[in-house]
């Protein structure tokens, strides 16, 4: 498989038994690694649907069904590809995950879903890209950012944070290229929400002039895809929706459609036009 | 392998006794995230659709999903294109697998049923259908599968219209499945199949009201094994047609229970979820769990267990 | 604690919510093996006794349990010294106890719940009795609780023999357990409880026959929670009387789910083998999560969660 | 609470996290220690119900229920009790509990049930015990040794093991006293039943002048109660069956009695007079 990663990279049928190559602790996050032997390389944007091998349960027999998680990077090393992702303990799940020790085998099955797409083919034209990323949602940013890097596309990120704690591997993974940053607590650049940074961008001349990437929390997403849609700048979202599958099996993961009924998340998206919904805001997801 | 698995099913002849429960795995979806290897190595011996209804359905608005103690509730809502729809955009997908299709109906009057079972029957591509009664039946008000009398008076209407097996899909929730199966067999039935879910709901902790968009949903998963099961030991000793069993099965020990208690099939519903081929392992797991214990065909075991002498008591009492 | 818990419960007063299943908890057993200290911390604030009938039982051969994925099977087959021996024996060591008693009892006819009821109505040692309806009238040969007019007339008839509250206690193995709660209060009930345990069976891996001793079982614990709720929701919002909900509450957040779904009490059942303080816990954590919440009373959330204004819509859509 | 170990000891109310003091293997079991700070010293042939304070369910959700462990020993150290069990993993309990590291809690409840009682009170005037094991059933035996000893009680002990995978703990359990062993494949001892043995001592003059206390596997103990019941020896076995509470709250523990009916063996027993049953075969005990 390429790693041009703007098209559906297709997963390996079955899941597989993943080693955990790292697990670390950075700036509020957990950044994990897995070793894939045999997998493809993903495109920024697709997802992968993971439990632990052993000791998936963890409160009241939670959890059964496997978790979605953005991939964050996609590395070639000697033992394969390093799958890398971001963590975000808000359940028995994703706690499970963070305390991952490595050797421990990950029950794997992706990459999956609708990557996003490349700023030519976004906005005929628009030589440039945004990335705007809140808290865990610069996850699939990350992996975005180094695709469009090494297609030489010129891109400005915008990434906005809760406080300190929740600043997310930032140095690891936007290293190496200029990020403007926003806090809700101004520990780190500018003091609000990264939509501020954004709406100076969108009234400023270059506007038109790009596409724009984002992923994160459902408001700011929303945020996001209104103020693009006003100054009528191309967009695509990754969202969140409740999975069960992640492949188009279950139809849980429904998301509103603009033009009257529903997308599955998982086959449609996670990566979704701006003017494909009414809405950000999905019942059911978001970190509750 | 020196076991079996083979099974003919009303007719059909299948490899091995392990298909999907309906709207469990959608192979069209599935072939998009898998691609060619999804068709080289199908899972299923026989593929159960979505069930479809005459028009087209959104179904129900999200959250659709909540996971429970060792399963999860859905309210999908039966979204799906439309008999027309599926006639024209799915049904040449579907014919391209590998093995029998067995498409999934559900109507809301014996008119909706008829027009469906006519339409979809006489399709070539179409080796069987799946009766959905978990639905209310608008003339009576009364959901089809909870009533043995409408059940009956159901298959009566629909038997003339189709050579090919009817299956109908018995909801659990109800005191005597086995009166509803039996109903079924007499109006015509080839075979039942079971369980469907469990009606059941769940609270949101942050508002402590539904969390589900519908209201309320339908259970399944390992959690409802046991209720399967029982089920299927009444309905398999009620009738003298094939009985499909589903509920809960994740592996093949779990797949050898539901023959020993007396099913044709075994179906693979929400282990789908967690590993796409669970039914590939379901059946590489069965065929080793029976021939560790030197079982040479499904119908040796089948519906009464091993036989007295080959009994290792070990586990009972010594 | 900021938080108020007490409950007038049918004209008893409670000193909070949470109580026990029938059958999951010997209180006599339970001071044999834990002294005076289970008096002294008694984790329920009424004590339900195991179903009681007119003559002794042995109950079921062994094997009598079976785990299942998040809970378990049982078929005990309702051992009990009888009414006579009941009345003599444990009902003396049942007075001890520091909170009010609630007699579960079982009749296969009108006159052996006739004489229960009269019999154990009269002592004064109790407080109210809990009929379980889950078995067959030898006369109709239905069982009683899937029945909404065998429900309703069982009910007349013992309604005039005593001014104590009379519970009925349903069985969610039927299509509608609605019907029957509403049966249950036209014939005078003054509350009813569910859910009982739910049909389910399971093989013996190493003979793959029926394991337990009975052939079949109920099911019980968290497995079987996300029924509970919906039978309970259905049975709520059909009735006027108070609902006692009960099925596969482990803590205070399901506690809580349970009332704001519409509970006046909640009982503790398999979670007390787990730990035999459950009772105690659950209610510790129940009011630790209204404490959470700002909420000061049960009444504010019973039966429909929390008010808009309060809604906290993180979990919802943000 | 005294030691004398004969008496029915109460159990704490409610189930409390203990933290696991040691878990080594030898000879084919485990045993595995807990520290018990607040809980009382057990009677010989008393039990306790465990489950693993986090990681519980292993396969296939399960267990969910705890598990019934006979005490094996019972030692007043610095830091609180110590408690010592043996166990034959056998399951995904078992497992579980026998892959416990220290310093991870353990949910306990206990000491339960009826413990053995004195040679004297068991059978008037015998000077004398004889101790009967099969296989993992030398657990409750080997406290119940140490109280004899502690009492003077002269003391005679026959053990029967499988093979050298499973002569479990011999060393540490019943040193400084004298063992006659019995193997099935002969690699110590007298090739055979360890019945073998007893029948031997039964025959022999002092027969009479003793009591057995027995504890293993279903046909074993069966046998021990025949043999005792055919010589008209006081005998008392510690028994098995499938429990879900082992405080008499769910009546799942039946063991048929002799005079027909019922007794719930966690209540009860687990040590049970050879004479209050007709056989020691109960379906569904046994480690299958
Ligand atoms: C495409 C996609 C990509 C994602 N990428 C990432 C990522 O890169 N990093 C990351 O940290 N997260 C990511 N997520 C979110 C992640 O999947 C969820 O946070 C995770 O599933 C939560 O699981 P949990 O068991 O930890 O928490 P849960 O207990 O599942 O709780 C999470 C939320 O689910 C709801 N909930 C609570 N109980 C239940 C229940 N019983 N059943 C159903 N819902 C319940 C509540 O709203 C709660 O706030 C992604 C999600 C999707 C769909
Ligand atoms: C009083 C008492 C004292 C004991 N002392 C000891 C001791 O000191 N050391 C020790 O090792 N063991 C002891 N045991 C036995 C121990 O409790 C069991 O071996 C343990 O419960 C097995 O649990 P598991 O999960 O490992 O195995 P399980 O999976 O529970 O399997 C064990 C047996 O239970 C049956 N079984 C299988 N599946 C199920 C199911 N789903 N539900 C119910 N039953 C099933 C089968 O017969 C199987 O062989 C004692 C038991 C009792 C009652
Ligand atoms: C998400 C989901 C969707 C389902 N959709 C259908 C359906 O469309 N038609 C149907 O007959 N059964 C449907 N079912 C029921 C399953 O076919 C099966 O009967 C049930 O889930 C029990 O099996 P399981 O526990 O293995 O999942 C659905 C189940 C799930 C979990
Ligand atoms: C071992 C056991 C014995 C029970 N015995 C009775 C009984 O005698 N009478 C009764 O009405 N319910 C009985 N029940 C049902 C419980 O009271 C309760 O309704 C059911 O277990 C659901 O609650 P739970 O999931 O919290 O256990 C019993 C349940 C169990 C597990
Ligand atoms: S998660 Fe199952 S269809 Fe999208
Ligand atoms: S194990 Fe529950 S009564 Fe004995």
């Amino acid at each position: 498989m390429s790693g041009n990663g703007s098209h559906r990279v297709l997963a390996p049928f079955g899941r597989r038994a993943l080693e955990v190559a790292d697990n670390h602790c950075s700036d509020g996050y957990r950044i994990f690694s897995l070793r894939d032997q045999d997998g493809p390389v993903p495109s920024a944007g697709q997802f992968y649907m993971l439990s632990a091998a052993a000791h998936w349960a963890q409160r009241d027999e939670r959890p059964f069904l496997p978790r979605a998680f953005s991939v964050a990077d996609a590395v070639e090393a000697e033992q394969g590809l390093r799958l890398d992702f971001l963590v975000d303990d808000v359940g028995p799940g994703t706690a499970r995950l963070a305390g991952l020790e490595p050797g421990e085998q990950v029950w794997v099955n992706g990459p999956l879903g609708r990557p996003f797409s490349t700023p030519s083919d976004l906005a005929p034209g628009a030589p440039g890209a945004i990335l705007v990323g809140g808290g865990i949602g610069v996850a699939p940013l990350a992996i975005l950012r180094r695709q469009l890097a090494d297609r030489g596309v010129p891109t400005r990120i915008l990434l906005g944070f809760r406080d300190r704690e929740h600043s997310g591997g930032l140095e690891d993974l936007f290293a190496c290229c200029e990020v403007r940053l926003a806090t809700e607590d101004g520990h780190a650049g500018h003091k609000g929400y990264v939509t501020d940074l954004l709406a100076v961008l969108l009234e400023g001349d270059e506007a038109g002039s790009a596409a724009v990437y984002s992923c994160g929390p459902p408001p700011m997403l929303e945020a996001v895809r209104a103020m693009c849609e006003a100054s009528d700048v191309a967009c695509e979202l990754a969202m969140e929706s409740p999975m069960a599958c992640g492949f188009g099996a279950c139809f849980g993961c429904a998301v509103p459609l603009a033009g009257g009924g529903y997308m599955r998340l998982c086959v449609e998206g996670p990566v979704v036009g701006g003017d494909q919904i009414e809405t950000a805001l999905v019942a059911g997801s978001g970190h509750g | 392998m020196s076991v079996d698995l083979t099974t003919n099913f009303c007719g059909i002849e299948l490899e091995h006794p392990v298909i999907n429960g309906s709207g469990t795995f959608d192979a069209i979806a599935a072939r998009r995230a898998f691609g060619e290897e999804l068709v080289r190595s199908f899972p299923f011996s026989a593929f159960v659709s979505k069930t479809i209804t005459i028009e087209p359905r959104d179904g129900n608005p999200p959250p659709r999903l909540w996971e429970t103690p060792a399963g999860m509730i859905n309210s999908i809502g039966l979204p799906n294109k439309g008999l027309k729809g599926f006639l024209e955009h799915d049904l040449p997908d579907l014919s391209l697998l590998p093995v029998p299709l067995i498409v999934s109906v559900m109507g809301t009057s014996h008119d909706e049923f008829t027009a469906l079972v006519e339409e979809v029957g006489t399709r070539p591509e179409v080796a069987a259908m799946e009766l959905n009664v978990s639905c209310p039946n608008v003339e009576s008000g009364l959901i089809v599968g909870e009533q043995p009398g409408e059940t009956r008076s159901l298959l009566e209407a629909l038997r003339p219209i189709t050579e090919k097996p009817l299956i109908v899909k018995l909801t659990p929730n109800v005191a005597d499945p086995a009166a509803v199966a039996r109903a079924g067999e007499e109006g015509g039935a080839d075979a039942v199949s079971l369980i469907n879910t469990l009606k059941a709901s769940a609270i949101d902790p942050a508002t402590l009201r539904p969390w589900l968009g519908a209201g309320s949903g339908g259970l399944s998963g390992p959690s409802v094994r046991p209720v399967a099961l029982h089920q299927l030991r009444a309905v398999a000793d009620a009738v003298s047609i094939p009985v499909i069993g589903m509920g809960g099965i994740c592996n093949g020990a779990d797949a050898l229970a539901f023959i020993a208690t007396g099913a044709a099939l075994i179906a693979v519903g929400t282990e789908n979820f967690r590993d796409p081929a669970a039914g590939s392992r379901v059946r590489r797991e069965f065929a080793g769990e029976l021939e560790r214990r030197g079982i040479g065909s499904l119908s040796e075991v089948r519906g009464k267990g091993l036989p007295e002498v080959a009994l290792n008591l070990k586990s009972r009492s010594s």
